[in-house]
């Protein structure tokens, strides 16, 4: 249950956060009796069990933090089974979709259940999240996941190929998600499956004939308040660095003795002299594309 | 969002009740009340028409009136004039007024006359001398334009933090430290709002940021608000339709009192209730000046929240409102004086719990966004925070986030420390017209998040 | 000349530029005998001949600083007879165009004269602007313009729907630009215009629909490398600027007397400390959208 | 760009030719010779096939050698593989390279036995068991990525300063100072260059910006190369064909002499090449690490520059370069040393040049882009400028440049001052799969810049 609540310390089937830099953070399922094997060396999983989350795990040639697992770290240490969704676009889809305690959602495909985490986050306690997936072994592993991080109470993982079949669900729904090749085709469904009062849809599309296809339909459909926006994230390296002062050749406006003048150039020259500061410069390789989100509004149909 | 039914059921919206109302990319929240008369844009109508619809109805504006649609319109959406390549192919236009044969005063007499919005935009093309030479798409900007312009169509919607978020960034952006959606999105998303966890936050942009979590928490858990300097801010809380549960949940704890906190929790109930009348009617209760917010409220005309209610909703939508107003001027009743207590009592008993989250050191997330120097509030309010939990600072400007994270760093307090600042877009999509909105918001604010970890 | 080439001090018959605020450049032609209004009063042409490039001007009421024009600086000065092409795209389509001395280039539509300015400067002194406007109004002011600054040998102006009568030019230019409603239907006479040796193309389009359909139709007429790109200008506001510091309640750890804490509270509670930093924020509103800039070479053909 | 029109006549390129050569968006430049053997990626090849043709011409290898296309072919352009949803589609595909029955080493069996690229991508796609299977996007997809690896097809192309700063950018941005192409493009038009001007630059990326300013100068005017801390970089000319009469207008001037600049310009000639000499000798050449860009001309290996022939370019293309290099270490032979003289003589006069141009504050613009603090530089530099001229000063980091307004502020020196930075985006346009490219630059640096004044 660490994914629904907050618990202090690390019990056997706890599925935890291993941090070993920004770049490196990793997951791990607690299973006494056995070996995590890092970089650094290894450590048993027994060793883990009773430790306080938040804490540094000292390994034979180094060390990690173990930690408590959120939406966030989970959407940077999850096993990448198709390209995921970050949490740039996934804290943008919960907001706009205006999730809330027991809100019903939908959302078609599972992919790598990044963002399914999120948005069972959003509706909990009491509430619901119906996720299509119509590739067989992610559906697979997704399903086991969503048992190992036991939130099967508020999740339903369906296999089929929503595209063609559809949700098959009737006026249940507070909000659609739909992160598909076509999502124009299941717009109809969509509808169907949202509550007679209305709800919110929400549609991701990396390319923009899918998005103009899309914005049609949902239109056409009599969705309200269609917005398509885009949000990337840009990240700032910190650090404390310098340049060094140039020699200007100031001293001497006035004529003086050749030696002297060439004792004074050499001495200038290697100044070093520096001007230092604390940089946020941005980080050079960023994320240029996710995909462009579509929102729309169904009134009360 | 709503946890009363009552607002959604067949009879629909009633007196009393709070709505957002919608026009174009206008927003108003305003709480309903026969014959009240509200001023949107350049329109003006009561809000009659209103009750017993359903959310999400559309309405028409008609002789300052609000009148049901015949047919389902899709919604006027802003559109641009001015980015399509086609409208520079209008070869022979001379840029000017000149080409519409109504006057201005001719369209005023039309509308007193009556005539209907859609009739007078009919007109208006009919007189354009330029219209037939225009491309097919400049046709329907202009048509789109005059449309917006004359018929107003209004929508009844629930009031949600998506909105009210939205109402605050398009009319008062500064209120909220410029904060944009995107922004405002990653922080919700960040702090990682779980039922039952307790969120410490510091908030003097409006309290936009303790209404959105109460929100999300519904009613569980607890929103512990810390008040730095006396600056109590709870403005948008208002806007919402919190249910009792929720505004139950919000507690607030001034910051310069952190010293004292161990004592002030452990002295009896008596000596804390008389010093917490006089530190509360200390307070300023707001530091900026009063939000130029679009609401009907006269509460909310002077540009300050009172303390004595935890309960604003249901209090502002007495009909007595200005009734009590008055009175409040003139000395209290007896039953005043005992509902007073009623309320230092349970402020006391929340004070106690407050303090107890803080002894005990069991936040569960901390989100920081205030005018104030971010980085002595935010080492100071570490040592509140369970290990392993998300902490966000924002800030308008990335200086003093860079100060916060050299500190942080050095303190060794965090991992996953990150800076950074989200590009948002928005596009125009429509056929043959697809493009980025012309106009966009060159800065959202900065964040920095990490996560706590054991000492 | 002074578009072509610098000068140290005005003449009569000047195009100068007048610097009031960032926000505020005109341009001004130089005219013996005439008066300048401006809103700190009225200034004398004849009292600006022979004053320095550069110079600080005042007025009854104010002043203002008189430069030397520039192709940038016309930019921020120019009469806008339609939507212009600002300094950002304009830098990258001189840039990504490889225009240089003596080249030969071909423009539509004219438009305002914004890029053209930029233009001529770069194929200067003996290179040659082709530029045509089917908008009779804007071709007659923008042909006076080319004159009074004195650019007419370098430059001819047409007045001519090129979408339909095309540039009627063979093999002469290295370069084409084209800012057109469907610049596709252009494409085969930019193509015949264009040297034998082949040379370059940029077609600026303000929707993606357009984009693609002048990608799709350069491919299939045999130009290369064809990529498509957008820059946009953001703007910082420099600012000393200070955040309060509000007090942390840190000095009583340890119970004291109850009077004293009490006031303790009050002085602290006032505390005026403040945090002081230089700022760079980003300006808020900022230009979104200009177009899309499609560039693509074409090879001896 | 090239102003001798021999490389473009009917005999095509020539041996000595500098040229750029352009496999799919990598590029390096070369200078054409018989039997010199090239490496561009992971293929080798000899630049025979190079001497005749015309500037434009694409060649396939093939079997270490460059051979004519039959048809012209579309350049493989690089699509993303990642971006479109159809790639999720592909339900039952299991990511995996077991769908491929020939093996990487059957592969190498048919490139050792001359069997053609196109051939074996054609049996790649017959010997797929998930082609098939393919949405039509990733079968093209898959074609494309497969062509890029076995059917290598390069451009010969004529050097302009648009491929030499593309080639500098994609190999080796450091050495740039991560200056990306809108913000190099921008500082280019800003800088006004007009035929004939004298441009003052600050130049320790490699000289990029000088050789892109003698370029757009044409041999008109002059550049005037500041030079820091005896740190002279010109690296960015030899890629360049240049004329003569550029490569003349190209004049060097060390900062730290600036404080005796008219007692230079007062003294005899003799004492001043004496002089000239000792500095020269004394100057650091490159301040940076070895630049790793894909060049193959040996004298670049070492990373450095030679003072002694201001046309490197000439220097370069003799084919007893090696010859010539063990040579230098001998002593000199009375020629040599005659000729060194001549070098001397020559470089006093554009000494004299370019102290004329500073003593009579004749800059008519600046350029200041350096590993150094630019604002010292700067407000030295400034001395030496007319009024009503423009500068622009280039930093990776946004603070310097702050420091450098709050200072040129102060001083009241500039009018049009402003900070920038350009956000830059390229598009992958194809049918049905159009978008944003998936990877992008977070940072190109940031701009100050503004209008001198007079005093």
């Amino acid at each position: 249950m660490s994914f629904s609540s907050y618990k202090p310390n690390i019990e056997n089937g706890d599925v935890a956060i291993l941090y070993f830099s920004p770049l490196n953070i990793t997951q791990l399922k607690i299973r006494h009796g056995q070996t995590l094997q890092t970089s650094y060396g290894a450590v048993k999983h027994a060793d883990l069990i009773g430790v306080k989350y938040g804490s540094k795990v000292n390994c034979p040639k180094g060390f990690f933090h173990i930690l408590h697992p959120t939406s966030e770290l989970w959407t940077q240490a999850v096993p990448h089974r198709t390209q995921i969704l970050y949490s740039t676009d996934i804290s943008m889809i919960t907001f706009q979709l205006e999730l809330t305690a027991g809100s019903v959602v939908i959302e078609a495909g599972t992919g790598s259940g990044s963002l399914s985490h999120a948005l069972i986050r959003s509706v909990l306690p009491t509430g619901h999240l119906y996720t299509f997936e119509f590739h067989k072994e992610r559906y697979e592993k997704a399903a086991k996941e969503f048992e190992d991080h036991g939130l099967t109470e508020n999740v339903t993982i369906t296999h089929r190929d929503v595209l063609n079949d559809g949700f098959q669900l009737e006026h249940v729904a507070d909000a659609v998600f739909l992160d598909l090749p076509s999502p124009w085709s299941c717009i109809d469904s969509a509808k169907q499956a949202l509550k007679l009062k209305g709800g919110r849809i929400c549609s991701f599309s990396p390319c923009i004939e899918q998005v103009s296809q899309t914005c049609a339909t949902l239109a056409e459909k009599g969705f309200q308040d269609i917005k398509t926006l885009e949000c990337l994230l840009r990240k700032f390296h910190v650090k404390h660095t310098g340049m060094p002062k140039a020699c200007l050749g100031e001293l001497t406006e006035v004529e003086k003795a050749h030696q002297a003048k060439v004792e004074a150039r050499k001495s200038q020259a290697t100044s070093q002299e520096s001007y230092e500061y604390v940089t946020a410069g941005p980080v050079h390789d960023m994320q240029g594309h996710t995909g462009f989100l579509t929102f729309a509004s169904l009134y009360s149909h | 969002m709503l946890s009363d039914p009552q607002t959604t059921s067949k009879t629909g919206i009633q007196e009393g009740t709070r709505v957002i109302l919608q026009k174009s990319e206008d927003y108003k929240s305003v709480i309903v009340k026969k014959d009240n008369v509200i001023r949107m844009g350049k329109v003006r109508f009561n809000l009659n028409g209103i009750i017993g619809k359903e959310f999400g109805t559309q309405l028409l504006i008609e002789d300052e009136k609000l009148v049901p649609i015949d047919k389902p319109t899709q919604d006027v959406q802003p559109m641009d004039v001015q980015a399509c390549s086609s409208d520079r192919s209008n070869k022979d236009l001379t840029e000017s007024d000149e080409n519409q044969r109504i006057k201005q005063d001719e369209i005023l007499k039309m509308k007193e006359a009556g005539i209907s919005g859609e009739e007078i935009v009919d007109k208006l093309i009919e007189n354009s001398q330029t219209f037939q030479n225009k491309t097919e798409f400049s046709q329907e900007k202009y048509i789109k334009k005059k449309k917006e312009k004359h018929v107003a169509v209004i929508r009844v919607l629930k009031p949600t933090t998506r909105l009210v978020f939205e109402m605050f960034y398009r009319n008062s952006p500064a209120d909220i430290g410029y904060m944009r959606v995107d922004t405002f999105s990653q922080i919700l998303a960040f702090a990682n709002i779980i039922r039952g966890s307790h969120i410490g936050i510091i908030d003097t942009y409006k309290g936009l940021l303790v209404a959105a979590v109460l929100d999300q928490l519904g009613g569980t858990g607890a929103v512990v608000q810390m008040i730095p300097d006396n600056i109590f801010l709870k403005d948008c809380l208002k806007y919402y339709d919190l249910s009792e549960e929720s505004l139950e949940s919000h507690y607030h704890y001034g910051i310069e009192q952190l010293g004292t906190l161990e004592s002030d929790y452990n002295k009896d109930d008596t000596m804390d209730q008389s010093n917490m009348a006089t530190s509360t009617s200390s307070m300023k209760m707001d530091y900026e000046t009063p939000c130029n917010l679009p609401t009907d409220d006269n509460q909310s005309a002077n540009g300050t929240d009172t303390l004595k209610s935890e309960s604003v909703e249901s209090t502002e939508s007495q009909p007595s409102k200005r009734k009590r107003k008055r009175e409040e001027k003139k000395i209290k009743t007896p039953e005043e004086l005992e509902a007073d207590r009623q309320v230092r009592l349970k402020n006391s008993v929340k004070r106690k719990k407050a303090q107890k989250i803080l002894l005990d050191k069991n936040l569960d997330a901390l989100i920081i966004s205030s005018k104030f120097h971010p980085t002595p509030l935010l080492m100071r309010m570490l040592e509140f925070i369970n290990p392993s939990r998300p902490v966000v600072v924002y800030s308008q400007h990335i200086e003093p986030l860079l100060d916060c994270y050299m500190k942080l760093k050095g303190s060794g307090k965090g991992v996953n420390l990150h800076i950074t600042e989200t590009w948002y877009r928005e596009y125009q999509v429509l056929p043959q017209r697809t493009h980025p909105v012309v106009r966009m918001s060159g800065t959202g604010g900065y964040l920095l998040t990490f996560t706590t970890i054991t000492p």
